[in-house]
């Protein structure tokens, strides 16, 4: 099933071969799109927030399909765990969670869904005019912590120092952006207005 | 460290100095620092000259940087010391440091004093960049530097509306002789692929150029001479400029700028020296600017317009000379000339000075006794002008003289005509000045007093150098061997110059008649105006007025370029501005304008609006090129 | 280990992510409450994420590059969430708004 | 590396030392830290110093810094240094926006130094993150929070435009690493058909880095944050962002270049509507900010005119086009920085600017160096830009030549108000700059001059 060339290197593949799909694959991909479509369409925030969390389930899922399971679990941690964890908070703090935003005309949701969707024919048209090419060579074991932190340690060893920066800097921004300045009465406003 | 960068870096710092700090600095320190500035670069030059003079053809160097490197073509910051540039560095600094210790004194009561010193060592530098250049892009910086100096210099006192037109006058006169130069400058690049002296004349000497070619670029270089070196038709400029104070007068009107014109034409000496018809019409325009000026000299009450159309006059010999091929003789020239014409300029200075500004001469005489010193230097600038024989004016006249006799009879006499009119009107301005009665009712005799030392000092070093400077290029006959500016100048000209070789009887005769003319036009002028102690009058009519109204000349070029220009210029002003402007306004402009109020309906605020725009434009970008590529 | 490149193409996933990714934008697109806004953008790096894992096993990638790489964007979007979120708390208190199509003060 | 490592630095030591104390106290410790970097990596980029021995750790294909980048870092410190210096502070304690801004700059000089797509990615987050703080760090102004609103949001989606690209090109490629992607690519020239992935791959990238130039039609986000952002900020984003973001882009395309052909065909038609949108939009605007900005974006529109050069031996002239940009954009911003602090935005704010001279005299200079008058570096950069992309296609240097003519008309439109007579003397309010900020100012206006008359200098730094 794979068509090398005379280089042995790059294989072109179409997509033709649907019935012979893995079934666990067919079953994570129909819960991951369908409630990626939850979370963009549904009118409570709070909905779409624990739709993206199934996403995040379900990605993770794919992860472990994908042979890395290590990822998979850094995803929950971090997505579903930490990041949406956020989200939630925010949204309960600021009492959104039952405020359903007002309804975009329906040309909006045609002008929206037809530029997406042309986002999504342009790339699946690209790929299937000219097919994908990519190198296979299947090896075993990537994706465990054990190879993983090896990498991490050495090959990207600059970048992941450098993303200390990152994350100072997210820290000290949401700070300054969070913390209530002394002449600043906006937050007790705020709670005010939520107790009543 | 590379003599050049001090020759140049001096001047430029006593203008830096000056410039920044003059008007917090007490006169005195601003003035010893113009002067020290450039007595230094005098003093350096001295110093070099020794490595100059060795017997081959010894050059210093300094290439500083590449200006602009366009595909082949290299602009360079590079310039050189050989003998025709130590020679007018020396001229330049030389007589510059005795005009600037001049004008301490001269200038003492203005309040512009420090910009006067600025402007003035500024000029000097670009006078020095002008003739230490090794190409002809730091000739035309110089020369451009210069323009613009003598601009300002030469409304100085801009205040006073008509000197701020002569300084204009002089700076339109000059760019369009620039133009000239630059298009003779853009022919040599386009011939010669380069704009260095060496590459340029190496090329020239060889003789790969066609003669047609040659001419254009000499022609087109005579242009951007006649410009700054103020001959026909583009002298005007010259008399108007005496609007500046008198040692700008001296410096730049009469010792140095207005002679860049001939240094071009004897650094390119090869180029011309093989363009015979260049010659011949420079020979013939330096005539008529000598004839023509010299009979306008005759009829001005002007001190200073007196000396002004002298100088006209004396460039217009020296380009004679150029014409016939004697390029020493005008080098010759120019250093004599420069002696006894800055000489002359700062006498009259210090005339002016001591009758408090007072500049028409009909309104002096008798001056001899209360200015001792200035009557006696300014006597002797008077008879070199002359060619009293021995003086410098004398040998370096008497050369041109046989140089025309050579080549054109015709020319020869009308030259000698000239130089009669030049005894004429020099002696009449010197009789009218200093003897006779005094004539003027509004400043009291008992007032008028002789300059202070600073200011006689340089008077009298330069009527020494009057005197003495014939000895630079003394004349076979006397010494039986050719002068010493020859000898000096010989190893620099690719082609030699022709040595007029005339038998001494003939010689002789020429000596004669150059004394006969000077005797002749002494009497005459002592005929009229102590003898009969002749006062000018108001106005002239006949040819004393066409004379006095200096041929109608300006006028002449009012009616002919500047009203025509007027008129076009206005009517492309209607129609440019009316119709072609009008369209572009109430066209062009408005479109752009609806164009950038459609990108106000885009640019709306709305975060959604611009995300759809970013997403279309993605869609866009890889349908077109994936798609459809 | 079950590897699914056995009886799977690449490109099955390739167009799982390039769809959800388009969920994604559409989403960001569609809404107006800037909280959903930020959650469709997640969802669109997480459409990256599961391309880059794809293609490391798909590759045999023996560094694991494109596993890297989606750690480090799991960093961004959280150092991102962090920001964002404090944006919004900021405009909130404000405007009492999180509704992006308010946002139009500033225009040509 | 050593001018991340110096200005990271400086940014701790403001963060914490400076805590409690008022703005201007920890403006020096950053100023010196970001000088140094300035300073050291240009005498790095120079070949006087050498620091590689203390960086050995960092591998080469992830960071690596030739002379050329080493100047463009230690340009990028010294634009950081320059627009702290001469745009004063709004905060009484600003420790932590100091902070912030030399953490933006590192994440520049990590995108400038990257040669690896992880590192281009961190490098263009470390640079954005701080800045959608920055944009709206003026937390009571509802413009203010409009802009950082508007910047996040549009800056989360283009990244994530970005990383779809950076997923594509890792699928066709099989690496991250810059210079082996191209190997890859030059290998795939010799069958003459590019794997659509990388194709897709470098549109998507390319249009996350035209997001952060803005060029047109990704460029709708910068009038409006700019306008909204404190003037300081809205300078930086102007500023750094683009010289860093052209010069990580420079390197992408030069990755890509064995279909340099391909991408000329979209490269051009973006630029030429950058070119005409910018400055089109720029004429009708009222306020000078809004002008500055769609004057940034028309320059954005030129400067992608490089990136259809061959890369390596053409680094001089974006290296210089960037320099004069900075320059000219830097004091510009601060002089409508200076002359809109009474709230007057449109250009009637310059009328009574020729009370103070230098500031006049800045204001000459920096608008005839950044409209491309001759004697000035904007001159000599967009020269060289236009004749160098003349030879690769006519068209779009006629219509840049287009776009700059339209732009006279707008860049001398504050000359109209500074030198309209006015009878209001106030002299005593707008002629008093500080030393230092003075001493700044005629620095600027004297290097934009002198590399104006001698390019040769600017031909040494690259």
């Amino acid at each position: 099933m794979y068509r090398k060339d005379k280089f042995g290197i790059i294989k072109t593949s179409k997509m033709s071969e649907i019935s012979s799909l893995p079934l666990q694959f067919l079953i994570l991909s129909f819960i991951t799109i369908l409630s990626a479509l939850y979370v963009v369409t549904s009118k409570n925030p709070v909905h779409s927030v624990l739709a993206l969390i199934l996403t995040f389930f379900s990605i993770s899922a794919h992860y472990i399909l994908l042979n890395a399971q290590f990822l998979a679990i850094v995803n929950l941690m971090v997505y579903a765990g930490a990041i949406m964890v956020l989200f939630l908070f925010v949204l309960m703090l600021l009492n959104l969670s039952k405020e359903s935003e007002p309804i975009k005309s329906n040309l909006w949701g045609i002008a929206a869904s037809i530029a997406a969707g042309m986002v999504l024919i342009t790339l699946t048209a690209a790929f299937q005019k000219s097919g994908i090419a990519v190198m296979p060579a299947p090896s075993e074991g990537i994706g465990l912590v054990k190879n993983l932190g090896r990498v991490l340690m050495t090959e990207y060893l600059v970048p992941f120092e450098l993303s200390g920066i990152l994350f100072i800097s997210a820290m000290v921004g949401a700070v300054l952006l969070g913390k209530r300045d002394k002449n600043s009465e906006e937050l007790v406003d705020l709670n005010n207005n939520n107790n009543a | 460290m590379n003599p050049i960068i001090l020759i140049l870096g001096l001047p430029l710092l006593g203008f830096i100095i000056n410039g920044v700090l003059g008007n917090k600095l007490p006169k005195i320190v601003v003035g010893a620092i113009g002067t020290a500035a450039v007595l230094g670069a005098f003093v350096i030059a001295i110093l070099n000259w020794s490595i100059i003079s060795q017997p081959e053809n010894n050059t210093i160097n300094l290439d500083l940087f590449t200006f602009l490197q366009i595909d082949q073509l290299s602009l360079k910051v590079a310039f050189q010391l050989d003998r025709l540039s130590i020679w007018m560095t020396l001229i330049i600094t030389g007589i510059g440091t005795l005009i600037h210790l001049y004008s301490i004194s001269y200038m003492k009561e203005d309040e512009g004093f420090y910009k006067f010193f600025a402007y003035l060592n500024f000029f000097i530098f670009n006078m020095l960049l002008l003739v230490l250049g090794s190409n002809f892009l730091m000739m035309f910086f110089g020369w451009e530097g210069v323009g613009l100096c003598s601009y300002l210099l030469i409304g100085f006192w801009y205040k006073n509306e008509d000197y701020g037109k002569a300084a204009r006058k002089a700076f339109i006169m000059n760019r369009i002789g620039d133009l000239g130069l630059l298009l003779g400058m853009f022919l040599i690049i386009s011939q010669f692929g380069s704009l260095d002296y060496s590459v340029v004349f190496t090329q020239i000497a060889a003789g790969n150029t066609s003669n047609s070619m040659l001419t254009a670029i000499s022609l087109l270089l005579f242009v951007g001479a006649t410009g700054k070196s103020a001959q026909i038709p583009l002298f005007t400029w010259l008399p108007d400029a005496m609007a500046g104070p008198t040692p700008v007068s001296a410096l730049i009107h009469a010792a140095t700028m207005v002679t860049a014109g001939i240094y071009l034409t004897v650094r390119c000496q090869v180029l011309f020296a093989l363009s015979p018809l260049t010659n011949e019409i420079i020979l013939w325009v330096g005539l008529g600017t000598a004839v023509m000026a010299a009979l306008v000299g005759l009829k001005q009450n002007d001190i200073k317009k007196v000396l002004a159309y002298s100088t006209v006059s004396q460039l217009g010999f020296m380009f004679v000379a150029l014409g016939t091929g004697a390029y020493t003789t005008a080098l010759f020239h120019v250093t004599t000339h420069a002696f006894f014409k800055a000489l002359l300029f700062l006498g009259a200075g210090s005339v002016i000075h001591g009758m408090h500004h007072e500049q028409d001469i009909r309104h002096m005489g008798g001056l001899k006794s209360k200015m001792p010193l200035t009557h006696l230097t300014f006597l002797i600038g008077t008879l070199a002008i002359s060619g009293f024989p021995l003086l410098s004016g004398f040998f370096s006249k008497d050369e041109i003289l046989t140089a025309v006799f050579m080549h054109n009879k015709v020319a020869y006499a009308l030259l000698v005509g000239s130089a009669l009119l030049t005894t004429i009107y020099m002696f009449r301005l010197y009789f009218l000045t200093f003897h006779g009665q005094y004539r003027n009712h509004h400043y009291a005799f008992e007032k008028v007093h002789e300059s202070p030392i600073n200011m006689t000092l340089p008077l009298m070093v330069l009527a020494v150098l009057s005197i003495v400077g014939g000895a630079l290029n003394l004349p076979a006959y006397l010494t039986h061997s050719e002068g010493f500016l020859f000898n000096w100048l010989k190893p620099l000209f690719m082609i030699p110059q022709s040595i007029h070789e005339i038998d001494h009887s003939t010689e002789y005769v020429l000596i004669g008649i150059a004394v006969l003319i000077f005797v002749t036009g002494f009497l005459i002028a002592r005929n009229i105006f102590v003898t009969k102690a002749t006062i000018p009058a108001e106005t002239s009519t006949g040819l004393g007025g066409l004379l006095q109204n200096k041929f109608y000349v300006d006028e002449f070029y009012h009616k002919v370029f500047v009203r025509p220009l007027e008129i076009t210029s206005s009517i492309l002003h209607d129609l440019f501005d009316g119709l072609i402007l009008r369209a572009f306004t109430f066209g062009i402009f408005p479109l752009l304008k609806l164009i950038g109020r459609l990108n106000k309906k885009v640019q709306n605020g709305n975060l959604e609006m611009y995300l759809l725009y970013m997403v279309i434009a993605i869609v866009l970008l890889l349908g077109v090129n994936l798609i459809f590529a | 280990m079950l590897n699914v490149f056995h009886n799977l193409e690449i490109s099955h996933y390739i167009y799982l992510s390039t769809v959800l990714f388009s969920i994604g934008l559409f989403g960001v697109l569609f809404r107006r409450n800037a909280i959903v806004l930020l959650m469709c953008i997640e969802l669109m790096l997480n459409s990256v994420n599961l391309l880059l894992a794809a293609f490391t096993e798909y590759m045999g990638d023996a560094n694991a590059n494109g596993q890297m790489f989606v750690f480090f964007i799991m960093v961004v979007a959280a150092a991102e969430a962090a920001v964002g979120l404090a944006i919004l708390v900021m405009v909130y208190r404000n405007t009492r708004k999180t509704d992006v199509s308010f946002l139009d003060q500033l225009k040509d | 590396m050593i001018g991340i490592a110096l200005v990271f630095l400086g940014g701790v030591i403001t963060l914490f030392w400076g805590l409690n104390k008022s703005e201007s106290k920890s403006l020096w410790i950053l100023r010196f830290f970001m000088l140094l970097s300035a300073l050291l990596s240009g005498a790095e980029g120079q070949g006087w110093v050498d620091f590689s021995e203390l960086f050995k750790w960092v591998p080469a294909h992830m960071l690596n810094f030739n002379a050329f980048k080493l100047s463009m870092v230690s340009i990028l410190s010294f634009f950081g240094f320059y627009i702290l210096s001469l745009l004063p502070s709004t905060y009484k304690k600003g420790a932590d926006v100091l902070g912030l801004f030399a953490f933006a700059l590192t994440g520049a000089m990590m995108m400038v130094g990257s040669q690896h797509l992880v590192m281009l990615f961190l490098g263009l987050e470390v640079l954005s993150i701080p800045l959608f703080v920055l944009a709206g760090s003026e937390k009571e102004n509802i413009y203010g929070n409009e802009a950082a609103m508007k910047y996040f949001l549009m800056g989360a989606f283009s990244t994530a435009i970005f990383l779809l690209g950076a997923a594509f090109t890792y699928g066709g490629s099989g690496t991250l690493i810059l210079s082996e992607i191209q190997m890859k690519l030059s290998f795939a020239a010799h069958f003459g058909e590019f794997p659509v992935l990388l194709k897709a791959g470098v549109i998507l990238m390319s249009v996350g880095l035209l997001f952060k130039v803005s060029a047109v039609p990704f460029h709708f986000w910068s009038p409006d944050v700019y306008e909204g952002s404190p003037n300081r900020v809205a300078t930086f984003m102007a500023v750094i962002v683009k010289v860093a973001g052209f010069v990580a882009f420079a390197q992408l395309i030069n990755t890509f270049s064995p279909m340099q052909i391909w991408i000329n065909q979209w490269i051009v038609p973006v630029s030429i509507l950058t070119i005409l949108v910018g400055n089109i939009a720029a004429l009708v605007q009222q306020t000078v900010k809004r002008t500055l900005a769609y004057s940034s974006i028309s320059h954005a529109g030129y400067l992608l005119l490089f990136l259809i050069l061959p890369m390596e031996e053409n680094l001089p002239i974006l290296g210089t086009y960037l320099l004069s940009y900075g320059l000219g954009t830097i004091i510009l911003f601060y002089l409508m920085d200076k002359y809109s602090a009474d709230g007057e935005k449109s250009f009637e704010m310059f009328k009574n600017i020729k009370n103070n001279k230098i500031d006049m005299a800045a204001l000459v200079i920096g608008t005839l160096s950044i409209a491309g008058v001759p004697s000035t570096i904007g001159f000599v950069a967009k020269y060289q830009l236009f004749s160098a992309a003349f030879s690769q296609n006519h068209y779009s240097v006629y219509l840049a030549l287009l776009g700059s003519a339209i732009s006279i008309a707008y860049y001398f439109k504050p000359f109209r108000y500074a030198l309209a007579e006015t009878n209001e003397v106030d002299a005593e309010q707008n002629s008093i700059n500080g030393l230092f900020s003075q001493i700044c100012l005629i620095t600027g206006m004297l290097l934009i001059i002198t590399l104006g008359l001698l390019p040769m200098i600017t031909e040494r730094i690259f």
